[in-house]
């Protein structure tokens, strides 16, 4: 047994180092907290790639399969002698895979950042944010329990919050870190009901236990039945609702593109690799449990998958500010993961869908990272988000052209980029089991090739726009990044996930399977030329189509109108039509009530004055009446 | 007379005397210095407040028509200590160049009315006490019009006295009836002989009327208010206090030792008129603006809530009553004594010409506020503890209803408690009563009150000692 | 002289200082001196009990003593703790101590203002420590009354009408109140001679059930009142807007929470069996406050309307956690007093600083205050997320608690009923979140805020102070947890001996 | 003592002198008048008392005694009555009870 108790400080440096630059960072120079936030972060991932190191080549599997390892863990929150909060490490394929990804990836940005950021109002104050989220996503990828997982999801929540806001006296930006709080905030109330059923049924939030495909707790509750499914599976869809606020499944997806409106290593970093996967992640983590006890939930997650990749493509290819093209780009691929995991079964063969899922999550975090610096690197040198106001950059931006090529083939799956592998898994595994989703699939790669390609050429080629300014290749802070992850966006399909990353941890026999690979290939090259056709040079091709389908493309154009929906519940019905009604109540009905009591009290002392007449006969009448009235009560009344 | 005799009656004889030495000093004393008497009898009623603590037997006179006990020894110096304290209070007053001549009467009389309650209170027979209850309230009908000069003392004196008249008719046509149906006056024969026919319940409840208008309980109140404003400050005082306990004192002996065959009867009675005072006394005091007619009314819910410890005819409500009846002479009178300082001073009597006096006169405020909260039953002062007893005991017997009505009432009362306390500090005012210093004798009546009120409460010897000597009456 | 009754003595002699003080600039001093020792006690209090608790010592109360007081009626004055009161009382000597920094400034008769300040404290510590009901019930009264002068003198806006109706209906509470503990004496003994008030004397009978029928709606709605139990809150708002910072953050951190405290050492304690009958019609109540209030927050526009409604929103959920009667949801409520106190105070004393800035309390009048007073801002965004339940701050874990434990409760309707509060955690976001970008994010509104100074010496102090506490028990909540769950046993003992769970 | 007027006459009038006492009290507004009401109310109980004493408990006194003590009483209240009504008199210059109301409410 190889002894992984070192991990804690995987955990324990972000956060100090958040501690660190939070509380102490406008005393020290802007720079130096920068270069602190990096090197700490550069430690973890050093740290990072001992632990998969040692866990996928030297840790011992038992029949084939990798062992869930419990590096430490302690108890931080005791509720009864069964359920307790533990704080811990939990090392298995898919958490140390997303150790990998989360450092990686978080690793590039700060150093990226180092450029993007400088001279910034507030760069310590990233620098911390950053710490903080690191240290959450790292505690959410690494918890031992459901409920820890839980605490950091809320974390992560809120670093994303607080990034997304970074630029806290830009309006839209507050707008839309509230938004992304609150809209994922009402998924996590979705995560914690199905926690709180779990729980119930369950007695245990040990994922261990918990998923332990031949377990006690894994059945428990699949027979009680409730509302004609059974508790298992609303727990598990509730906890699904969680994992698709996260990752911005519809119709949760509304945060996500005005999440951009956070500095752009933030969104690669959060909402394009790591936190938005965290659904997936859960999906996954949970697996067990939806494969066995709750597979009406996993249709769910499949559904939902496959429509929300399609939805999102869609919008993609309309919208014009070019973070927000990548951002629904982003939701579309998501929809991949959960489509595979949905179609998955536990172990074996049918597995492949959850092995595929790990795979493309891997995949499209380096490429979508990749993806969004190069669109930082751009902005930066255009200072513009709208693709309307770019054009011909491939002279000015080279390392910024290619890598975003590169980019740009990966997610279209060209071979021999990593994409094509990821996403062919994905397919086969549709293929297998739901001819139907695998159709919208292969329509949603086509969708996917076209509008990268879109962006591409109308960026790196199109009309030759006159800048007022010439733009200028990033320095070299942000290009060595984009070098890195490029390489490994090229290169990282080549890992060999089905030995390493599976359902049920054993080795699992896959191949290309040019039946599904090689239509693939085609219909993404298909989707890459039309968009050459329409985007390479000037063209009206595009307006007359917008013309033509003028209704349709208005919609798409318009997100479909789902934020005008949820604005109208939000402001509408919630605000007008309950709490200010409800606050209209307090005033009105309930304090009234008090208040008329106190001035009923008034008003009657003002009534009966007048037996105090000042008459002296009136009182002798009033004495002896009472007397009488007295006496005839208890003599003949109320004796 | 013998001198065990003088020594079991020796609070009425002492007081007799005193009023004698207090009419020859006004005799044969000089008459430039005829503030001296005040000092005199204050003298002659510490002594004799002081020798009545002295222990004595308990024992019987003129064939059991006077009997005296642990219990009746206690009322009585409870009384004296409210007397006392009113004689001081009302130095001030009587030093006026209006009032100089008449110095002696005013202690004469109100000694007399002394002696007739605390005959009334060592009654075995109805006529000691019939003769007792008129020594008390005759006099005090002269002292209400004392001042000649005003038409509201005169009006005062013109209502008490004739609607005293009026009750104690009533009450004596009840005690014929009583005496019709059992042939004596003795209370101990009384109880042996009564047997709940209806003749006989008239009878109770023409007495218990005629009581009542004592205690001033609704609906027997009315003379209450009007009497209250008319008087001089110290006689409303004087009323409001000691006129009320001892009425309390002796009412509740009747009750226990001679009508205990018709509980069921007097515990309906006093359910409801407790429930009546206490709501119509709180009511009508929410409206109030001059102070006395304000204490008046309150002091007539504050009956009501006594009356709680009646209802149950126990020993722990006795104790408690008469425990109360301690508590609320020293908070009254403390309040009162507030007013009396500042009508002498300023001759101001209403709530709104308090504005803003605790900028002015901190001390007074201070204290009136404490006095108004024991009123209220606020902790931790003495009103607190004593309304908590007086529910206690009546809740022993199980009239929780009546106690939640009576604690809500006190909500009420705390409401125009309130008023007053918020006229002090909270108001602001242009002329606030300008800052003045009272004389000694204000500030010591003033001072002894403030230590009753926060003493009497923690210190639970007090009520311990009530509660271990009141057994039997 | 026993270490608890220094609690209310320590008070006592300071106000005495206080009063014999001829200088009025050295009474802040004073007072803080004499509350930073009371709060240097409860450190004190913590660390005794904790290491009695380690040497084995299994006493239900700790540190018991008892003095005959009345004796015929046989009250006592009675002083005990276990971890939950210890709780309390560190809670309530912190809230204290930051309220006196938070109003370092009263320039108005602050004399007699400290004075009133820490005659509250003196009978709100009173009240945690004593066992025996009627000094309890004396020191309850003895805390409400000081309100009325304190909001009534140094309040704003409506503030005789608010100090008015605060008292009175808080002394509404009591009346009931009152009654329900005379119920409580008299069935206290089997056999009607050995009567007493003392709890844990009491909590060895059981109470006959029709008597506690009548008793127990009476006991918990009478300190339901002070629990802001809908639809009895409505002091709540008033009485919060109108009064002065320190008075708001003592009033909302430690005097509701009597409420909730009594509720459950009183009224669910000693009548358990009809506490377990009735319970769901307090259900339904609690949980409609719950939601009802958070609701009624986000229609606020002054800033302690929000905050009171916000109050009314969670300690209702503490009544709601006491109802569900097992140890966890029990836990919780305590957790949730103690976390609900700290931050709520928190919040009442930022408003009174940017209050004592701006002169206005309207949001919409505010905006873009995070860039000019940095400190001020942050520590109000940290108040918010401990109260949108981050975790990592003390609101997160007293909820989670409370919803684990009441999600634990066998029946159906609970079970939805908690689901129901659960959702209130959605709704507290909005509100919080809504203040935040109203108030501090977005561009600076009112140029005449451009040069607004920060956060001063003393109210750093008094913000830190509460800032760290709540960090403290969100980052470390087993001790505290753990502490309170043992002194839970002998409650839930007695409740499990009727409802097995 | 059967001989002459049965007990049941005397209490009749008694009664009936003392509702006359109580009407006159309540609808004269002359003080004096009212004052003698009063009387009216007093002598009716005495007449009970005596009556009483004579017809059931002739050998006991206590009734006598106290009719008696009443007349003794009464008349010193009508001395003081009597003593305020002039007071009144001087002040108001009228004896008419329904001017005598400065306090009310």
């Amino acid at each position: 047994m190889i002894n992984f108790s070192y991990t804690i400080w995987i955990l324990l440096l972000p956060f100090l180092m958040f501690l660190l630059l939070g509380l102490a960072g406008h005393k020290l120079k802007a720079k130096l907290s920068g270069l602190l936030g990096t090197f700490g972060l550069g430690i973890i991932t050093f740290l990072s790639y001992l632990t998969a190191y040692k866990y996928f080549f030297t840790s011992e599997k038992i029949d084939g399969a990798f062992q869930k390892i419990t590096a430490l863990n302690f108890t931080w929150l005791q509720f009864t002698d069964k359920l307790h909060i533990d704080m811990g490490v939990l090392l298995d394929p898919i958490s140390v895979m997303m150790l990998i990804v989360v450092t990686t990836v978080s690793f590039m940005v700060h150093i990226y950042s180092l450029g993007y950021m400088k001279g910034e109002k507030g760069f310590e104050r990233f620098y911390s944010f950053l710490s903080l989220f690191s240290f959450s996503m790292l505690g959410l990828v690494l918890a031992t329990n459901i409920f820890q997982m839980y605490i950091f999801w809320e974390l992560v929540g809120v670093s994303s919050f607080l990034l997304i806001g970074f630029y806290y006296q830009k309006p839209s930006a507050v707008r839309a870190s509230k938004k992304a709080f609150i809209v994922t905030r009402f998924a996590d109330l979705g995560f914690l009901i199905g926690i709180l059923i779990l729980s119930f049924n369950t007695k245990t939030f040990d994922f261990i236990s918990l998923t332990n495909p031949s377990g006690a707790a894994i059945s428990q509750g699949s027979s009680i039945g409730f509302l004609g499914l059974s508790v298992m599976t609303w727990s598990m869809i509730f906890v699904f609702l969680g994992g698709a606020g996260k990752s911005a499944m519809f119709p949760f997806h509304i945060w996500l593109p005005d999440a951009m409106e956070g500095p752009t290593p933030v969104s690669a970093l959060i909402h394009a690799a790591t936190m938005v996967v965290a659904g997936v992640y859960l999906v996954a983590r949970m697996f067990p449990i939806y494969a066995i006890s709750a597979p009406v939930a996993l249709d769910v997650v499949a559904y939902v998958g496959a429509f929300t990749s399609l939805f999102a493509a869609v919008i993609a290819c309309t919208q014009t500010d070019i973070k927000r093209v990548l951002a629904y780009s982003t939701m579309s691929q998501i929809g991949y993961m959960m489509l595979a995991l949905g179609v998955a079964k536990y172990g074996g063969e049918t597995g492949l869908g959850y092995m595929a899922s790990m795979f493309h999550l891997f995949t499209h975090a380096m490429f979508k990272a990749l993806l969004f610096l190069g669109a930082g690197a751009i902005i930066h040198s255009v200072h513009s988000n709208y693709m309307t106001d770019m054009g011909g950059l491939r002279k000015y931006l080279p390392i910024t052209h290619i890598t975003f090529l590169i980019a740009c083939l990966t997610i279209s799956g060209i071979p021999p980029f990593s994409g094509f592998f990821s996403k062919d898994e994905i397919l086969a595994a549709a293929f297998q089991s739901n001819k139907f989703l695998f159709a919208v699939e292969y329509a949603v790669a086509g969708i996917t090739a076209f509008y990268m390609f879109r962006i591409y050429f109308s960026i790196f080629w199109g009309k030759d726009t006159q800048y007022q300014h010439t733009p200028h290749e990033a320095p070299a802070t942000m290009t060595i990044p984009l070098i890195i992850l490029a390489i490994g966006a090229a290169v990282s399909g080549f890992i060999p996930f089905n030995k390493l990353v599976t359902s049920d941890g054993k080795i699992l026999e896959t191949g290309i399977n040019l039946v599904i690979a090689i239509p693939s290939v085609l219909i993404g090259l298909l989707g890459i030329g039309i968009a050459y056709i329409m985007y390479r040079r000037e063209s009206t091709i595009p307006d007359k189509l917008a013309a033509m389908f003028k209704y349709s493309y208005k919609w798409a154009y318009n997100k479909f109108y789902i934020d005008e929906l949820y604005l109208f519940v939000t402001k509408k019905i919630i605000f007008r039509y309950i709490a200010v009604p409800v606050a209209w109540f307090d005033r009105h009905v309930v304090d009234a009530t008090m208040n008329t009591i106190a001035s009923v009290t008034q008003g009657v002392s003002f009534r009966i004055r007048g037996f105090q007449s000042g008459q002296l006969q009136k009182y002798a009448f009033v004495f002896i009446t009472g007397a009488i009235m007295l006496a005839v009560l208890f003599i003949y009344l109320w004796k | 007379m013998s001198s065990g005799t003088f020594l079991i009656m020796r609070h009425e004889l002492l007081l007799i005397a005193a009023a004698l030495l207090v009419l020859i000093a006004e005799i044969f004393g000089n008459p430039e210095k005829k503030s001296r008497i005040s000092l005199f009898s204050i003298i002659l009623m510490g002594i004799i407040t002081a020798v009545g603590f002295l222990p004595s037997p308990a024992g019987e006179l003129f064939g059991g028509m006077y009997v005296s006990s642990g219990t009746r020894l206690i009322m009585k110096n409870i009384l004296n200590i409210g007397a006392l304290l009113v004689f001081i209070q009302s130095v001030t007053w009587l030093n006026k160049k209006e009032n100089s001549s008449k110095v002696s009467e005013y202690f004469i009389l109100l000694i007399s009315t002394l002696v007739g309650m605390n005959l009334m209170i060592s009654a075995g027979h109805f006529l000691i006490f019939y003769i007792g209850i008129e020594l008390a309230t005759i006099p005090i009908a002269a002292l209400a019009a004392f001042d000649r000069y005003k038409n509201k003392s005169a009006e005062a004196g013109i209502k008490l006295i004739l609607s005293s008249a009026l009750s104690s008719g009533v009450l004596l046509y009840g005690l014929s009836m009583i005496y019709g149906t059992t042939g004596s006056m003795y209370f101990n024969e009384v109880s042996g002989l009564f047997h709940n026919n209806n003749l006989q319940i008239l009878g109770f409840i023409f007495f218990f009327a005629g009581m009542a208008f004592k205690i001033s309980i609704v609906p027997f109140h009315l003379w209450t208010a009007d009497v209250y404003e008319g008087a001089p400050v110290n006689i409303t005082s004087y009323l409001s206090v000691i006129s009320k306990g001892a009425a309390v004192f002796i009412l509740m002996i009747i009750l226990f030792t001679v009508f205990p065959v018709i509980v069921a009867t007097w515990q309906k009675t006093i359910f409801v008129t407790s429930i009546l005072t206490m709501t119509i006394g709180n009511l009508f005091a929410i409206r109030q603006q001059n102070l006395k007619r304000f204490l008046a009314f309150s002091s007539i819910s504050q009956a009501g809530y006594i009356f709680l410890g009646l209802i149950g005819g126990n020993q722990l409500g006795m104790a408690s009553v008469i425990y109360y009846v301690l508590v609320y002479i020293f908070s009254n009178l403390g309040a009162f004594g507030v007013v009396i300082a500042i009508s002498n001073a300023t001759g101001k009597e209403n709530i709104d010409d308090y504005n803003g006096l605790y900028h002015t006169n901190p001390k007074l405020s201070l204290i009136m506020t404490l006095a108004l909260f024991s009123l209220a039953g606020i902790p931790p002062v003495a009103g607190f503890f004593g309304k908590f007893f007086l529910f206690t005991g009546a809740a022993q017997k199980g009239f929780y209803l009546l106690v939640l009505i009576a604690v809500l009432n006190t909500i009420i009362s705390l409401f125009y408690y309130l008023l007053v306390v918020k006229a002090m500090f909270i108001n602001k005012s242009e002329n606030p009563i300008a800052a003045f210093k009272s004389d000694f004798y204000t500030r010591f009546a003033l001072g002894i009150c403030v230590a009753g009120i926060v003493i009497t409460g923690f210190a639970s010897i007090i009520f311990e000692a009530i509660r271990n000597l009141s057994f039997g009456i | 002289m026993d270490i608890l009754s220094l609690f209310v003595v320590i008070p006592v002699l300071t106000i005495t200082a206080i009063l014999l003080l001829k200088d009025t600039r050295q009474v802040r001093v004073v007072s803080a001196f004499g509350m930073g020792l009371q709060l240097l006690m409860a450190g004190t209090l913590v660390f005794l009990y904790l290491s009695a608790r380690h040497a084995g010592n299994s006493d239900e109360m700790l540190f018991v003593k008892d003095y005959l007081w009345f004796k015929s009626l046989n009250i006592h004055y009675s002083v005990g703790v276990d971890g939950i009161s210890v709780a309390m009382i560190a809670l309530t000597s912190l809230v204290v101590f930051a309220g006196i920094f938070a109003s370092w400034e009263v320039e108005f008769l602050r004399k007699e203002f400290f004075v009133s300040l820490i005659l509250l404290a003196t009978g709100v510590f009173g009240f945690f420590i004593s066992i025996d009901l009627f000094t309890m019930f004396l020191f309850y009264e003895l805390a409400v009354i000081p309100m009325y002068l304190l909001i009534g003198i140094w309040g704003t806006g409506p503030k005789e009408y608010s100090a008015m109706k605060l008292t009175l209906m808080l002394m509404g509470g009591s009346a009931l109140l009152l009654v329900g503990l005379l119920g409580i004496y008299f069935n206290s003994s089997p056999d009607a001679n050995r009567l007493t008030f003392n709890i844990l004397e009491i909590s060895k009978v059981v109470i006959p059930l029709p008597a506690q029928r009548i008793f127990f709606p009476l006991t918990f709605v009478g300190f339901g009142v002070l629990g802001a139990l809908f639809p009895f809150h409505t002091w709540s708002p008033d009485g919060h807007a109108s009064a002065p910072t320190a008075v708001s953050m003592l009033h909302a951190g430690v005097l509701m929470k009597l409420g909730g405290y009594g509720a459950f050492r009183v009224a669910i304690f000693l009548m358990p069996e009809a506490a377990h009958e009735l319970s769901w019609i307090f259900i339904i109540l609690t949980s409609i406050s719950v939601v009802y209030g958070a609701f009624g927050a986000i229609a606020q526009k002054d800033l302690k309307y929000i905050n009171a409604y916000s109050s009314v929103s969670h300690c209702g959920l503490v009544l709601f956690a006491v109802l569900m009667m097992n140890q966890t949801a029990m836990n919780g409520a305590i957790i949730q007093m103690i976390s609900h106190g700290l931050m709520t105070a928190l919040f009442f004393a930022l408003i009174g600083m940017l209050y004592g800035r701006t002169h206005t309390r309207i949001i919409y009048e505010m905006g873009g205050l995070m860039k000019i007073i940095p400190f001020l801002g942050v520590c109000y965004v940290i108040a918010g997320l401990a109260s949108l339940g981050l975790p990592g701050l003390s609101g997160f874990v007293a909820e989670a608690t409370i919803f684990v434990g009441a999600f634990q409760h066998p029946e159906l309707f609970y079970r939805i009923v908690t689901i129901l509060a659960v959702s209130s955690i959605v709704i507290t976001a909005v509100y919080v979140l809504r203040v935040i970008a109203i108030l501090l994010l977005g561009p600076t509104t009112n140029e005449h805020f451009e040069h607004l100074p920060d956060a001063r010496w003393f109210e750093k102090i008094s913000v830190v102070t509460l800032i760290g506490s709540v960090a403290a028990i969100g980052l470390a909540p087993f001790w505290l947890s753990s502490m309170i769950g043992t002194s839970l046993h002998p409650i839930i003992d007695k409740i499990i001996a009727l409802n097995p769970f | 003592m059967n001989s002459g007027i049965p007990l049941q006459y005397f209490l009749i009038l008694a009664t009936v002198m003392f509702f006359t006492g109580v009407y006159g009290f309540l609808t004269r507004r002359n003080l004096i008048t009212i004052l003698m009401s009063v009387e009216l109310i007093l002598n009716s109980v005495n007449i009970n008392f005596m009556a009483f004493n004579r017809f059931l408990y002739p050998n006991k006194l206590e009734g006598m005694f106290f009719s008696l003590f009443i007349i003794a009483v009464a008349a010193s209240e009508a001395a003081v009555a009597i003593a305020i009504i002039i007071n009144i008199y001087r002040r108001f210059t009228t004896i008419n009870v329904e001017d005598v109301n400065e306090m009310k409410f």
